[in-house]
């Protein structure tokens, strides 16, 4: 049974107004095509969870998405801020244009753990982190939890369990069955934390292909929901092996989200104005792509699994 | 182990089969509309391939040993057998395949064996005797713990004898209906399980399900079983289901199957 | 730096009386060489964890190498009881010529979170096995811990830290940077979570085979003390891909451990009568090898990560 | 940040260098005789690229993103950059990175930048002003809540100026030397942290230690800088080394190595 579905599809039946949505990758496999669909379908109330919000989330705050932020590093990484979420934190009393935005915090290890004791049925997560630092203060879902073996005290984190998942690999077959490599992040445990899950790849590939090397399936397609194909979906992201971060556009980035109207406009013209990633991508433009690509291949070698009959 | 039964059904030429055949077709058959099934050594290894050759066509195995969808090339032999792996959709570490799979509710249903069961379908693998000097020290829990307490449903399958089905076990190693029904769901809702406990027991006698109450009922009877076989063989009175029923003889695909593809050897069913 | 040792170098450093040794792997990958080697260096008074014990350490509790065990599962695996060690803890009174065999049990899922916590310096795992079992009774290692959200009391288990971890896989670099495939059990978590590391290797790789797939490094040289070349060195067990499982002497053992003599008998002629891995490999002959290779080849296909410069 | 400084050293034909290269040059000899550590984004990246072709050839790089014994075909512009996997020894997923190489207390140093810090090194990187309405809302801890107690050691590389070098920080997002050494080392001790705190700070103008009593002592000024300017860009009066010594400037290796090698764009040295 093929699941198999558009961008468009996947996300008009799997995100709901007011879900909490984790669209995850820790600098690799960020998938921008789902957040701009996200946007041009017009979801609102969406509480976003993500270690780091990166691009796509001060993209998807500036169009009026999301009423709250779940995360642990806001910025535009070597950049600087991200200006669309900062104008709606640090001006929430008397700039009348912008809602305020919920930000719940925690620290990297924090939102791993709290993604892990989701995908776990876990009632909490035991970290060693926040000791003696304010961030128990700042968020009192973290909490104090006294080992049961000697003196030590750990901190707690909840359980993190998003309504849906997005995640972005290089491949996967069409019941779901996903396979990427490179940094990880915490995709998995996002993927099994969730109540559904989008997979967006650059790549459909055969059952067998999957089957030939099962240590590197990541995601089982038993817990996904939909496997939308979406070449070139993760830019100005990346994708090991198929091409590298456009660093040009986390620069541009910066000024052209330094007012509410560029940053407008740009959605106009690169979210509202296309009707999907393929035309997305047809923007970009022939040069563009090809300057992102490898300049090489680096292939990993095989193993061999062996017939056992 | 080696009594053969004559089918009962009446059916044309019914193949000859033994206790041990009927106990892996009767727990097949109760997988029929199951999707994910947890893979534990011994017969339900069987038992769950048989299941997907015939009712469960879709029937996912996750095995203990971490292998996922697999699409073995012979019976495997273990849980770990390298033929589950080749193939696979997936191998995965066991911290991933206990933490997510299992407690993270994504089994519908787990297998267990068992040394001894009481009526609330309690199980006691570890010792027999007292713990610090057992008369009998048996494996000890492996999964069976933390199966029965995340798979959404749990199937024992074992033998039936006195020594077996006790009014009260030595030591319980993975929960059941605890005291009773009424218990089990409070303490499995206050906690937080996602696992509703034991459905089934399949013994080479009979077919038991639970009752409201919390308890073993006995449901089917296996060809050529006896209400007195059954009675001799519990520590306690059982449950009789009225009508009782009558297993259905193993079909002669099931038995093709069980003889010609999965145990040409007759490992699991000698 | 080179790490690569002689076996019998590597447990003379590594592996020292009382020490706390964990032989892992399930199923797969148990390497049976260090456990041989181990009982005939005399070794004394180990506690031994794992899983489950499986062969290997029946055989080292009848060579006497052992005081304790921790484990989850005692049995050998689809045959029956594992015999040297029930005569130790099933008659300790009687049986004089027997010691007393100390055990600490847990579940397969609280071994695995021992581990885990071991690795990752907490100073207890929760997880939420053992509720309403008698297992918290017999071993008071195992402890309720409530819940800092709600009102879930789940059980915890103790970080276990064993002063040596030994694991088999297919192949490393000479800096201990280790690669696997097939069932990885908890071999990462152990090793992670002792103080000294011996990886025992069926081949020795340059370590641009490693570097080639960086995602299928399950160990890093960082925490690895020896790396042993010792082909054949998990036999009866088995490693994917490279050979079987040899089932008819997980039979055989049956018959052998039955009795105290019988098993003395195969310790000296297989265990002490041989002076390491390549002459017991030499003594069960070309014939019963060439039955355990695969019957044919499952390669995995090669994925690709790209040049980036 | 242009500011050119003549070297001091009376070496023949000092290369000139910024106040910036001066800070990473300072940063990365630092790391002389240590193993792992633990690259975050930013200035890090850098120092720890320089301090491996420089004074610690064997340091093993672990990036906050994942990858292990990196060895990088270009200076990698963030620590997601793909060249940091391709010909890595190792790929972990993030769970795994601060489980067991973090927590699990295998890294020797972790770099850390501020935006707040004070005398005993705690550090601020959350929020400049009240939490709940700041005046300006930083990135937050990031991994840098997690590097301060689990690192053996902690590096702190940043400028200062009189609102970074503060008196009270404004929220405590890393643990230091809490209210100083004694208080510091008996928590550490007590619930059994494996890190010992910090041990460095390097800025644009100088490089300090810590003293017995948990606090960050003047030790190194870097050529060109005086110590007025250090006192103008500090919000307490540093205790100072005797004798202070000059920070050695930049060799010509290492100046060749930065300019050269590691950011012929000057993307971190402008």
């Amino acid at each position: 049974m093929t699941k198999v579905a558009s961008m468009r599809d996947a996300v008009a039946e799997c995100v709901r107004d007011g879900d909490t949505v984790a669209i995850e990758g820790f600098t690799h496999l960020i998938c921008f095509a789902a957040g701009h669909e996200i946007i041009r379908q017009h979801k609102r109330d969406l509480t976003l969870a993500r270690l780091t919000p990166d691009l796509i989330y001060d993209q998807m705050v500036a169009a009026g998405v999301a009423r709250k932020l779940v995360f642990s590093w806001l910025g535009n990484p070597g950049v600087g801020g991200l200006h669309a979420i900062r104008r709606r934190v640090e001006a929430p009393a008397d700039g009348g244009a912008f809602e305020p935005l919920e930000l719940e915090e925690y620290s990297h290890f924090g939102m791993v753990g709290r993604y892990t004791a989701g995908a776990s049925n876990l009632p909490f997560f035991p970290l060693r982190s926040y000791f003696e630092t304010d961030l128990p203060k700042a968020n009192p879902l973290i909490r104090p939890i006294r080992s049961p073996f000697g003196e030590e005290t750990v901190y707690a984190v909840p359980p993190l369990k998003p309504d849906v998942t997005i995640v972005h690999a290089q491949r996967a077959d069409a019941a779901g069955n996903t396979q990427m490599w490179g940094l990880l992040g915490c995709q998995k445990e996002a993927a099994f934390a969730a109540d559904r899950v989008i997979v967006v790849v650059e790549e459909l590939v055969d059952e067998s292909v999957v089957r030939a090397d099962p240590n590197r399936t990541v995601i089982p397609g038993l817990i996904v929901d939909a496997v939308v194909v979406e070449p070139w979906g993760a830019h100005p992201s990346y994708v090991q092996g198929a091409y590298d971060r456009d660093n040009h556009f986390y620069r541009d980035w910066d000024a052209i989200s330094r007012e509410a109207a560029s940053t407008q406009q740009w959605l106009n013209e690169w979210v509202y104005g296309v009707a999907g990633r393929a035309e997305y991508v047809e923007k970009l433009g022939a040069e563009r792509l090809a300057g992102l690509k490898p300049s090489g291949s680096a292939p990993s070698g095989e193993v061999d699994y062996g017939v056992y009959k | 182990m080696s009594a053969l039964a004559a089918g009962a059904s009446g059916a044309p030429n019914p193949p000859a089969f033994s206790k041990s055949e009927m106990m892996i077709v009767a727990a097949a058959r109760e997988l029929a509309g199951q999707r994910v099934c947890f893979v534990g050594v011994g017969l339900p290894n069987i038992a769950v391939n048989l299941a997907r050759l015939t009712v469960a066509p879709e029937l996912e195995l996750v095995y203990e040993s971490g292998a996922f969808g697999a699409q073995p090339a012979r019976l495997p032999l273990s849980i770990g057998d390298p033929t589950i792996v080749t193939g696979a959709t997936a191998a995965v570490s066991m911290f991933e395949l206990f933490s997510f799979y299992l407690q993270g509710g994504l089994v519908d249903v787990g297998f267990l064996g068992a040394a001894q069961i009481d009526r609330f379908g309690n199980i006691n693998s570890t010792v027999i005797g007292d713990y610090d000097h057992p008369k009998t020290r048996l494996p000890g829990s492996g999964g069976a713990c933390e199966i029965a307490i995340n798979a959404r449903q749990v199937f024992v399958i074992m033998r039936q004898s006195k020594r077996s089905f006790v009014e009260h076990i030595d030591f319980r190693t993975s929960p059941g209906n605890l005291g009773g029904a009424e218990t089990a769901a409070r303490i499995r809702k206050e906690q937080g399980w996602l696992g509703r406990g034991p459905s089934v027991v399949v013994t080479d006698l009979a077919i038991y399900h639970f009752d409201e109450s919390g308890e073993m009922r006995l449901d089917s009877l296996h060809p050529g079983a006896t209400l007195d076989q059954v009675r001799e063989t519990m520590g306690w009175q059982p449950k009789i289901a009225e009508p009782l029923a009558t297993t259905p003889d193993p079909t002669a695909e099931e038995m093709r199957l069980i003889r010609e593809v999965l145990d040409p050897e007759g490992a699991y069913t000698k």
